[in-house]
């Protein structure tokens, strides 16, 4: 059977350059970074020069490069931190409704340790006005957290535009790019952003490991306190060969990222429009500000999971809402933001393309999918044909 | 995550459609949760001769449906009405715990077209409960 | 030149079988573990089994492992997590001086955060008397943290005797294992601990995993919110690789524990004796509550780090202090706390055998060590021969 | 994480050893500290004809020190005494930000040595603080 793989934005494959630059690091050069000796200098250096690789991508000093465990903990270190080392300055939060959980979840905890967060609504392209930003911010708000790119939709947000306001209060901004960091632009300058957070297995690299950019003079604290390693903002060891993977991995995408958008945004219009003829099939996000790679539409009176059941048996792999809330009984938060009807927001299924994608893969599954979805249909009692 | 007779159930329900003529019809949950139940039976001297069902829902959802027809039909109307969530999870060896609330709606879709049998042919008995 | 590496405290190298454990997660089989999908499914498999063979060696249930990026974040887990948890019942935390940085600039953070730390002093062979442990509890202390096995000098604290005096409290005992868990026997109940931190890159893992256990009903909070993965207890798109290695690591080494364990007894020991006929040496912590790999003594006059830097021109890597702190100018706390006084703890060095070292490493060491030590006490201001 | 030059310096450090009948001696830094300096000049006609040390710290304290004694030896005591800490610094191509105070101590190492020189010949002058 055909294997396709349509999930690019819960993870992607390492790819073999990536692997090669990462496999000294493992059992020869497997030294500890902080070290005298020459194993720990060869490790010092792999890790400076990764360092010196992504902060050249995101137009960044090296010293403003955290590096992490993957998105989740760049999103936590850059919320807490920033609550943490400016509460005595203000417990104002400012973010959106359709964050991905490791924002939300984080605004949420903060919500229970006495700070307070704005939870801006988006319109139902689920895009952000940036006027609405300037209205909520207040005096004591310390921190403005809202994602460059949404995972479930793919919309992309007006970041430099926010930034440039954000810019005039006393606030820092921070912006979740762990969807659009292969993809988009993440010059920090460009962007107006003083903390930014990127996962290096979304973007061909290793699962467990990411950055958060620090601007300097950016207060933080710690979310993980020890040794003085990342110049006392991440405490311990260096993960070598997921550092060395991250870096090498954000430079090949970068590198070949307008060839490769511009193939993908081909693939992508035609797998919507080809979907699009199936009845009664909305799709999600906006057409003009959406990742290159995302397809997101709800196909009505059916339910996503045995869609992703079905699409599974014929061996094509993905995803309903985010993937680690796959399993959970609630539909979308990000859709529902958007407006649509919990019984729409049920059926949603996400297809997102990457470098492996071919043509002959959306011609199948557009083949495909207009028989699954008519098979439920005709078992669902929400449909008349 | 499904066990293979859930994979099995869900790939091949038995028992999908609606009966025209049926003796009772039940419908449970609604589509805010994310799942729909209706589920038709034919009743002829107190069994229950055929019974068919529509879903709207996930693969546990599709396939608990599809399970308890099978469980049902043939049987007496008192004891269709004995099967539980527990015994339905049981035939498809297993629901993973997220997913155990969809045994409950099939129970309850096939108690509320019993009940609606009942109902319509004036049947109902006073419950002890 | 030879190259003979002595900082396996520090971290050690992958080994062959876990590396080639790990490889097929990483461009074949990379699912996201939280999908509906057969790539998914692999990857969720390959985590399961991986918890499993993890709790085996722990005598755990699965559900009571949580993987995390490596012993600093399970610390900080363990002890921000207890603490926040249960800072209604009580803001008192017991632990030692002599802890790693990752558990003392953690407390010290509580401290800051309102919560009253006891650190208990240990006896001249860095040991903690379980009796202290017994006199500091108090009606409102929540946690009693105390590491297995000290990463600088090796000494074993009496953790099943302590876990037994805290099981008695309303207390939770947390033991940070990272240097004992490829050593020692780690079966949480005959230990009597609730909380368990290890890290796979000291026991020939990778490096940027880790493994908190929660003994089922201790209450504790995440420290990386978002997605449900681990339980709730700690978000991120599982390292389904690292994972993989960390537990192909454990399985490895506990298997070959006792045999390993002899055959770097017998090495330590010569080695040691070696030193000792130096003069002016001291050996630093218990020679019988002792690591199986750690050698760690102090050759008065000279200072730690030059000796390291003429070592590592010999081709040998060696530590003095912990790896984190080396670049600091503070002496190591650990020697400090075991009554050292300063200008002695200046001059300690660590070597730290593993499972490359041989016998003829060590006679490479014994040979060149007292050459190095002579040269550098003849430019000591301090040494009169 | 040292330059090449501290590397040399450190392995093959120039002029160790003390002085027995020196002109003056410096002894800088403390053992808590893990840095002791001590160093010894032989100065004839007001120039450093000769220069020894002895060093208890890490490599670059070691380095410094070595690097001193090069920039001090063959100068007149007050061309000695303008060189900086900064001097030694760059004479070694630099040293890693955390020990930059190696360097201040080996600075004040040869000044406490020239004071100790003039206070034996009573020759301090005043300083304009
Ligand atoms: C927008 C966004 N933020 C954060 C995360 C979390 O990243 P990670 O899984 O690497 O922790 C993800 C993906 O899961 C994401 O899509
Ligand atoms: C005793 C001890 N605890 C915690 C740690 C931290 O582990 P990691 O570096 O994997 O975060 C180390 C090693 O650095 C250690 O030796």
């Amino acid at each position: 059977m055909q294997r396709i793989y349509l999930d690019h934005a819960a993870t992607t494959p390492v790819l073999p350059e990536v692997l090669e630059a990462m496999l000294p690091y493992f059992s020869h050069e497997f030294g500890n970074a902080s070290g005298v000796y020459s194993w720990s200098r060869t490790a010092r250096q792999a890790v400076d020069q990764a360092r010196d690789t992504v902060a050249e991508i995101l137009g960044a000093l090296a010293e403003e490069i955290v590096f992490t465990a993957g998105g989740s903990e760049s999103d936590n270190l850059a919320i807490k931190g920033v609550a943490w080392a400016n509460r005595e300055r203000g417990r104002h939060i400012i973010t959106s409704a359709i964050e991905h959980h490791a924002v939300l979840e984080t605004c949420h905890w903060l919500e229970r340790e006495g700070f307070e967060v704005t939870y801006l609504p988006v319109d139902s392209q689920g895009l952000v006005d940036p006027s609405a930003v300037e209205a909520a911010l207040r005096p004591d708000t310390i921190l403005v957290t809202i994602m460059h790119a949404n995972n479930e939709v793919g919309t992309i947000q007006p970041i430099a535009e926010i930034g440039q306001i954000v810019k005039d209060s006393k606030a820092v901004f921070h912006t979740d790019a762990v969807q659009s960091a292969g993809v988009l632009d993440i010059n920090v300058d460009r962007l107006h952003v003083d903390l930014l957070s990127l996962s290096a297995h979304k973007l061909y690299g290793p699962k467990g490991v990411g950055v958060l950019y620090v601007r300097k003079g950016t207060r933080i604290s710690p979310l993980i306190h020890g040794g003085a390693h990342e110049r006392r903002r991440r405490a311990g060891t260096e993960n070598v060969p997921g550092i060395v993977g991250l870096a090498k991995a954000l430079e090949i995408t970068h590198a070949e990222r307008e060839k490769e958008n511009a193939r993908l945004i081909l693939l992508r219009d035609r797998l919507i429009e080809g979907l699009q003829t199936i009845p009664h099939t909305r799709v999600n996000g906006s057409l003009t500000q959406r990742l290159p790679n995302n397809v997101n539409v709800c196909f009505e009176f059916i339910e996503g999971e045995s869609l992703l059941l079905t699409l599974d048996m014929r061996g094509v792999a993905a995803s309903s809402g985010s993937a680690c809330t796959s399993g959970s009984l609630e539909p979308s938060h990000v859709l529902l933001a958007m407006g649509l009807p919990h019984e729409i927001a049920h059926g949603s299924l996400r297809l997102t393309l990457g470098r492996g994608t071919t043509a002959a893969d959306i011609d199948y599954v557009l083949a495909e999918i207009p028989q699954i979805v008519e098979r439920l249909r005709a078992m669902s009692p929400l449909y008349r044909a | 995550m499904y066990s293979e007779k859930v994979m099995d159930h869900f790939q091949n329900p038995r028992n999908v459609g609606e009966i025209v003529d049926a003796s009772g019809v039940g419908e449970v949950g609604n589509a805010r949760c994310g799942d729909i139940m209706k589920l038709w039976i034919k009743v002829e001297d107190n069994i229950i001769t055929d019974i068919k069902f529509k879903t709207f829902g996930c693969g546990a959802a599709i396939a608990t449906s599809s399970m308890i027809t099978e469980l049902a039909i043939g049987k007496t109307v008192e004891e269709a009405e004995q099967i539980t969530n527990k015994a339905v999870a049981e035939a498809l060896d297993g629901l993973p715990p997220i997913k155990m609330h969809c045994s409950n709606l099939a129970a309850e879709a096939l108690h509320a077209a019993i009940q609606d049998y009942r109902s319509r042919n004036g049947l109902n008995i006073p419950r002890s409960q």
